[in-house]
């Protein structure tokens, strides 16, 4: 069975130590800085290499990544990511460039960045790309820039942008950033979007429709071509999130969909690992009418050497400083190389056929609401467990972590009760596929008791997050500032234990009491 | 390669074309127009050589900073982010099974919040000039104004990202001047531009052009109200007063320095700190200490009903994926370092920055320092030739020049801002300067 | 408390999916190899790169190295190893040069060994150094060859090589290797080099007597100028077994006390971490009257440029094909450029400070047999918890694992009774001293069945090697082959599981009766 | 750094020079005489630019074999052997908490007894020329018998090493000639050379001059009681019959071409399996399959009564560090690859032997290959000018030539063994032949 590495739980800031860091020697400044700006103290450890190496070696293993197993976390395209994107995305001739280096220092960057641009538009069905957002949702952003630029240009004052309810949530946020409001229209008995409700929803003050095809039930919007009707005709633009491209490239795109304006997640489908949180990178595609818009430079190619332009006067300017996440561009091209066309079609199909071949085994021991065909993720409920034994979506989430699963994105979309939405990607096995689903189906059996008081296996075990919230406890600093306001210091013996969980042991009790004790 | 049969077999589904029927003919497309694929070893041999042709600084020194550093980073940070159960994870929804990275982030905010001298600081955001887009938006939230400003010696790619992230809510950016003189702020400027409608002033230590303000630990008694925006280079608070003890509301900064090196400008670590009283109005994502049921100390993402998956249009920010894993090298960075360790790297980038910009200056037809502030690791100096034509001629001895200052602040046409850092050797300052003298 | 992590036990030959691995494409050969000699299957798995790396990223987790904790193995010198030897040896310009280009074309690596030999000259005293040797064994054999060519070159018949009984077990096999016949000398009462012992071992058939200076336990032979005297006046050489230069380093060396031949073990002095077994380096360094035996080649200098120089008449010809464990050497010479001579001086004595540290504060507890004074490392008995409580040190080093701890070595020099030999080195904190002691004497206190049915928190519990040396199955296929005797196959249930183990479930039950029931 | 008081004064000693005080003064010396220490930054820095003037793979085609291949590494190797719990790791004495590397060592000898068609494959050997050492004694050992038979044409180290491994135990090295049309070992020589005083037969495949000899099948047959030791090429074993199908009683090789860098032919992995009946009298560390209190599978070290640690003088070796990594390397590298992709790589050098051999014969003056049998992925070729020079000529070209054979085998003065694996793209050949017409 499954076990979870555990090390003890001090923070660096608790470790003692003597730093071994050395620098090279200089002669003392007597007066480096201003006398009003010198610091008296810097509350930071000072610790050998062993130490700090011991440390995060250690607080690694209390971490599960897809290296360690399957992690179908739906909506996050959890794929493995082959390791030669590890190789070339940390040469020297990608770490070690200046991003203010002469265009002819940079040649090699150049042309991937072009040449990957070019990729982009053809996997997308677009016409140009730019790779400067950051992550999905900064892509998004600067896509509703885009739409924000183009009506400007066009003299049109449209103020909202139309969002199924089932989106993604950075849809609407990156949408109410770029200051339109925000209309949330809700879905179909279908799972889709409602044709009727878009019709009435836009109008001549819609800017854009945003939307993923999939949507995140996993279902495909065969409606798609009378949405682009509906919206083209209101004058707005079709905004598409391509995180869940995943699913479809090869068969479609898009651009042939006739979306304007599409962002890709390169740390979704091409090769990034998420790296606990990111870095990710964005880049948004877009069709002939919108490519004046694009931030600043854009990547040419003028007699054999690549440049930059940035004489564009219409351009949004800039989302962020340089060129995007330039290591994380170089990994995305890499795997685009590698598979080459049939093989980025190949991985879209295993994709949907890892998701279909899972939910055809679970359909029958748990909810399936909506139609049957799923792209590369599939929403289950698992309402019936609620009713039957009191064990909710998070429960089981939670159980599944014991066996050394990753639990599926739970609670989302919104419109399924008890939702786990799963999403196997086209790097797993039927083994490691037949394994979950044998899993699942243990933990619908399983003593509520067991289930509800999961994890058992894990490095921590079921966590408070009302309290983290209650406390907003967000930095060491501000630990020990509560704690001194408290006023219980750490005895000797406690030292490296949190004397602050200690001192609320008694709200405990009752959390205790409410999931049961822990049956290891 | 190629599909598995057995699993279309067992869920009796004949082709996969099947898969695929709810895809409209309409919206199909043949493939991919993409040439066929290589094997992992023509791959690698394929953009190595394609990347052979970029200059790096492992042939070439690089005098350029404007915002990304050459800085030297210990072994162990790469020992660290490469450890695949930190970098394969998704961002640690499921806390109990991902106590590491939740762990290693809080630590990475402890550490921002120790050098800042802030309470609660985000797991991270792109990179500085989206921190500081970030940052005005929420200066708008907190006083409900729409005026920002901001110091007219400032990167010009920093300027275009923050009114993009203005113009939604709407956000007016006014800048302040530079004193011509010292290179600090213009006091007077500044306080001439101050009025009840401010919502927010942005201030850099060290600003652009390298200097250290000697006014700013006062600066709060010229904006009153407004909130005090800082942006920091956070390698020189090893040595620097932390903005918080000269009543900072947002830090923020750019992070690549501490363990990340350039890679062309991205990824990169956007800081975002702010006082505890601010803490819900903040962007980003958050981790905050807890425990579990069994009363031991773990560590979640916190403050979730302010982000975008829970309060969509009404978020405080749309950030999603961040730059985490950025943020463990950057706390990787500092455990090893340690105090006297950052203190001692700032310190030789004062010292490095000082004996060039003197040398410099020494040269004839060179003007360097051109202000008499306060140094950290960059200064503005005026060459005698055109600094595109300046680069160029570098270039072609192997060294990457500055950062010409034409576009950034029209002001300092024909200056340029050089960097440097621990990284130089003092081969390479001499070999710089006998290249400069070439065209003095 | 400390927890092992723990995934599913498969072996990858019982793994499944579908490999990924792409050669670039080229014509089919109809005649590749003589039909003769054709293979017609081949029994390894085929897999994808995600189950490959996911299979030995979970079994990593399942292994203990320094980098996870304290690893006190005594005469193994576990210490840190800085991540920039890392770094340095794995410079393509260190991984991908051929050993038999020319000269010309790797100044840099012959440079390197040249100054690596250099320092190590002056680190041990000798005026020559051969850095061919892969690892300490390997360097004492070359020795022992060194040895047998000086006598055999002087016209001198010695057969015979002189040990103490304390010795590291590959003393007396390198030198029954080389064809020495081993005489092995009792220690005396104080634990050293029993002088009267040696004396009367000695003759004018001894080629050699072979120590180490600080010798196993830890102490440091004071007469070792008597022992020079003695084997020196025998015409025999004097042999020094460099493992242990840990901690004397910069306040004595081999050269100075007289020795004519000693070995390194750059994996324990010089920031070589142990690969979990190897590989290692261990350079041989000798007095001018040795170094002509010497293997070939040497690195010389002429003119500023480094060569080889293979004409050397009286050498003993190669003892590995070419220059040694390349990238290793690598290591040690960042290693030295590092700490500098100041800093390995300084290393020596953290060392010994460490090791006199931690034995004051458990020589109450446990028995300290000889002498006060210690070196890098100290020998303590737990004779009298076996006696008192049937507690071996076989036990408390498996119960020492329970905390996340490294054991020491065990058992070993056999003339202390139930041994644990500690060697904390130079890298560890007090603070992980103290937790060590505080363990040690906590086991101490706790219930023996606790201690002897230990460990309980590692990836496995207690190991039956009677059987594994019993069956001696070292690999699938045997383990297959002995299945298919037995006839016992796996049903499908048990997939994965060791049905050979099941079978014999029968003999376990006694093991666990003598070693009490698991005790979580 | 510096020396901790508190350790001291805790247990009541005032200095470190008491914590020496049994060093005799006679003995003691001042300190090192070596440079100051560095940074951490400057070592690097070094130890990079005293590096930088070798010439690597990375910038010239390599065509020298010999024993040390340059072969493509798929990524994932260097990902597994970099996780520090495997390479931080001692030897496995504590095999409850080091279930890791115990399994995946017990895997790689699984893989090699796969390969190879033996049952006993032991955790590795320095070398494969080491290994042929300690196959010597060990035949000895087998059967007390004293002269052991080695083909004439070898390299000249690894006869020089097998000569200092059998100096010990007084075992007569004799030699066997080549066939010098077909470059397969002269089975008449061999004939000839055999009697009941042969302990051991050693046959490589493919030899030293590349050949697959073709009749090695029924080798037994010649050479009758004596053992029989089969040195590979663990790549070749892809697409070769397992020595264990002819009657090998021990297989050698060298492991390096298994996912190992060349690193100027060290750390290298010494491949050493034998057969079942035969494995008390191996030499080195193996792992074992076992259970534990529970029953559940699991691995130790085990057969350690063979070794010096036990046995002491009586060990069937002295091996103690091995290349233990190494051996995890060529584990992940053989499943990584699988089956077939083995195949497909001894398929692909095979090819590109083949090609390359044809077309320098096709060169004027060149005469290649030399001999009519089988090549793996050497052979042999006589230049027009002397292999030295030729070699000299090559390196102007940023080519790394081939192996000049005098030293080895003195009869093929004048020839020169090239090596040319599945990482020499079209170009490289190309490349390769105008260098080498331009001598012709
Ligand atoms: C459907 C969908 N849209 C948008 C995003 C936002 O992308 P990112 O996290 O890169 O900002 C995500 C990722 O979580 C997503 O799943
Ligand atoms: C005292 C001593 N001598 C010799 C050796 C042998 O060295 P190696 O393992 O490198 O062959 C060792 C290592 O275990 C040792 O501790």
């Amino acid at each position: 069975m499954y076990r979870q590495a555990r090390y003890d739980r001090k923070m660096i800031f608790e470790k003692e130590g003597e730093t071994d860091f050395a620098m090279p020697i200089q002669e003392e400044l007597s007066d480096a800085v201003p006398k009003t700006m010198i610091r008296d103290r810097l509350e930071i450890p000072s610790l050998p290499e062993r130490e700090v190496v011991k440390h995060y070696t250690n607080l690694s293993q209390m971490n599960f990544g897809v290296d360690n197993g399957f992690y179908p976390l739906g909506s996050c395209t959890m794929k493995y990511n082959p390791k030669y994107a590890d190789t070339v995305s940390s040469l020297p001739a990608v770490a070690n460039i200046h991003p203010y280096q002469a265009e002819d220092s940079i040649q090699g960057a150049l042309q991937l960045m072009y040449e990957l641009e070019k990729a982009l538009c053809e996997i997308g069905g677009v016409e140009a790309v730019t790779l400067q957002p950051a992550a999905g949702a900064h892509g998004e952003f600067t896509g509703m820039l885009l739409a924000k630029a183009f009506f400007a240009h066009k003299g049109e004052n449209r103020t909202e942008v139309v969002i199924p309810d089932t989106a993604h949530g950075t849809n609407p946020a990156s949408a109410a950033m770029a200051g339109f409001n925000v209309t949330e229209v809700p879905s179909s008995a279908t799972g889709c979007v409602d044709l009727d409700a878009l019709q009435s929803a836009v109008s001549e003050n819609t800017a854009a429709f945003m939307i993923t095809n999939p949507n995140t039930l996993g279902i495909f919007e065969e409606d798609v071509q009378r949405i682009a009707e509906i919206v083209h005709g209101a004058g707005a633009l079709l905004y598409y999130d391509g995180a869940n491209l995943n699913a479809v490239m090869g068969w479609t795109n898009p651009g042939k969909m006739d979306f304007d304006i599409v962002h890709f997640n390169l740390h979704k489908t091409f090769a990034t690992p998420h790296g606990g949180g990111g870095p990710g990178a964005g880049p948004v595609g877009v069709k002939k009418h919108i490519e004046p818009f694009l931030p600043v430079p854009r990547i040419v190619r003028k007699n054999g050497r690549f440049g930059l332009d940035y004489d564009r006067p219409d351009s949004i300017g800039k989302v962020r400083p340089f060129f995007g996440n330039f290591a994380v561009l170089v990994r995305a091209y890499s795997y685009i190389l590698r598979m080459g066309g049939d093989g980025l079609k190949e991985a879209s199909e295993k994709a949907v056929l890892s998701s279909n071949y899972m939910k055809e085994k679970l359909k029958g021991v748990f909810d399936l609401p909506f139609k049957d065909l799923r792209k590369h993720e599939f929403v289950i409920s698992t309402k019936k467990l609620k009713e039957q034994k009191d064990v909710r979506a998070l429960d089981v989430a939670k159980r599944l972590l014991d066996y050394g699963l990753h639990a599926p994105t739970i609670y989302f979309p919104s419109l399924v009760e008890e939702a786990l939405m799963i999403e196997p990607t086209e790097t797993e096995t039927k083994e490691t596929m037949d394994q979950y689903v044998d899993v699942l189906k243990k933990i619908a059996d399983e003593n509520p008791m067991l289930i509800r008081s999961a994890p058992h296996n894990t490095s921590a075990r079921r966590i408070d997050e009302v309290y983290a919230a209650k406390e907003a406890i967000l930095s060491w600093r501000s630990f020990k500032k509560k704690e001194n306001e408290r006023g219980d210091r750490p005895s000797e013996e406690d030292k490296g234990e949190c004397t602050l969980c200690r001192s609320i042991v008694g709200d405990m009790d009752s959390l205790k009491k409410r999931i049961g004790r822990s049956v290891d | 390669m190629g599909i598995d049969r057995s699993m279309l077999d067992e869920i009796g589904i004949s082709n996969i074309e099947e898969l695929f029927s709810d895809v409209p003919i309409g919206v199909r497309v043949d493939g991919l127009n993409l040439p066929n694929g290589l094997s992992e070893m023509e791959v690698v041999e394929r953009i190595q050589s394609m990347l052979g042709s970029n200059l790096t600084t492992d042939d070439c020194p690089c005098f350029c900073g404007g915002g990304v550093y050459h800085h030297f980073i210990p072994s162990a940070v790469k020992t660290i982010i490469s450890r695949s159960e930190f970098y394969t994870s998704y961002t640690p929804y499921q806390a109990e099974i991902s106590q590491g990275i939740l762990q290693a982030l809080f630590e990475y905010q402890s550490f921002i919040a120790a050098l800042t001298g802030m309470d609660a600081v985000n797991s991270s955001n792109y990179d500085g000039a989206t921190a500081l887009g970030e940052a005005a938006t929420m200066c708008h939230r907190l006083n409900g104004k729409r005026k920002f400003l901001v110091p007219e010696a400032m990167s010009w790619e920093k300027k275009s990202v923050l009114r993009n992230y203005a113009w939604g809510p709407g956000i007016e950016i006014v800048e302040y001047a530079f004193d011509t003189s010292t290179g600090e702020l213009s006091a007077e400027d500044l306080r001439s531009k101050m009025s009840e409608e401010i919502s927010g002033v942005y201030i850099e230590v060290p600003n652009f052009l390298g200097v250290i303000d000697s006014q700013i630990a006062s600066i709060r008694e010229d904006i009153k109200d407004a909130a005090l925006v800082v942006g920091v280079n956070p390698i020189s608070l090893g040595i620097l007063k932390p903005p918080g003890e000269y009543g900072a509301d947002i830090v923020i900064g750019e992070g690549q320095v501490l363990g990340s090196p350039m890679n062309l400008g991205g990824p990169l670590l956007g800081i975002f700190a702010t006082r505890q009283e601010h803490v819900r109005k903040m962007p980003g994502r958050v981790i905050g200490l807890t425990k579990d049921v069994e009363g031991e100390r773990a560590f979640c993402m916190t403050l979730q009903t302010r982000e975008q998956h829970i309060r969509r249009s009404k978020a405080t920010s749309n950030i999603c994926t961040n730059e985490a894993l950025m943020a463990v090298a950057a706390a990787t960075y500092l455990a090893l370092v340690g105090r006297d360790g950052l203190r001692k790297i700032a310190e030789v980038n004062i010292g490095k920055a000082r004996s060039l910009m003197k040398s410099v200056g020494e040269l004839d037809g060179f003007v360097s320092p051109v202000f008499t502030g306060y140094h950290f690791n960059e200064f503005v100096m005026k060459p005698p030739i055109e600094p595109e034509g300046l680069n160029k001629h570098l270039l072609r001895k192997s060294i990457i020049g500055g950062l010409p200052l034409d576009k950034h602040v029209p002001r300092l046409g024909g200056h340029m801002l050089l960097a440097t850092t621990e990284v130089h050797r003092r081969e390479d300052h001499e070999r710089f300067l006998r290249a400069l003298a070439e065209v003095s």
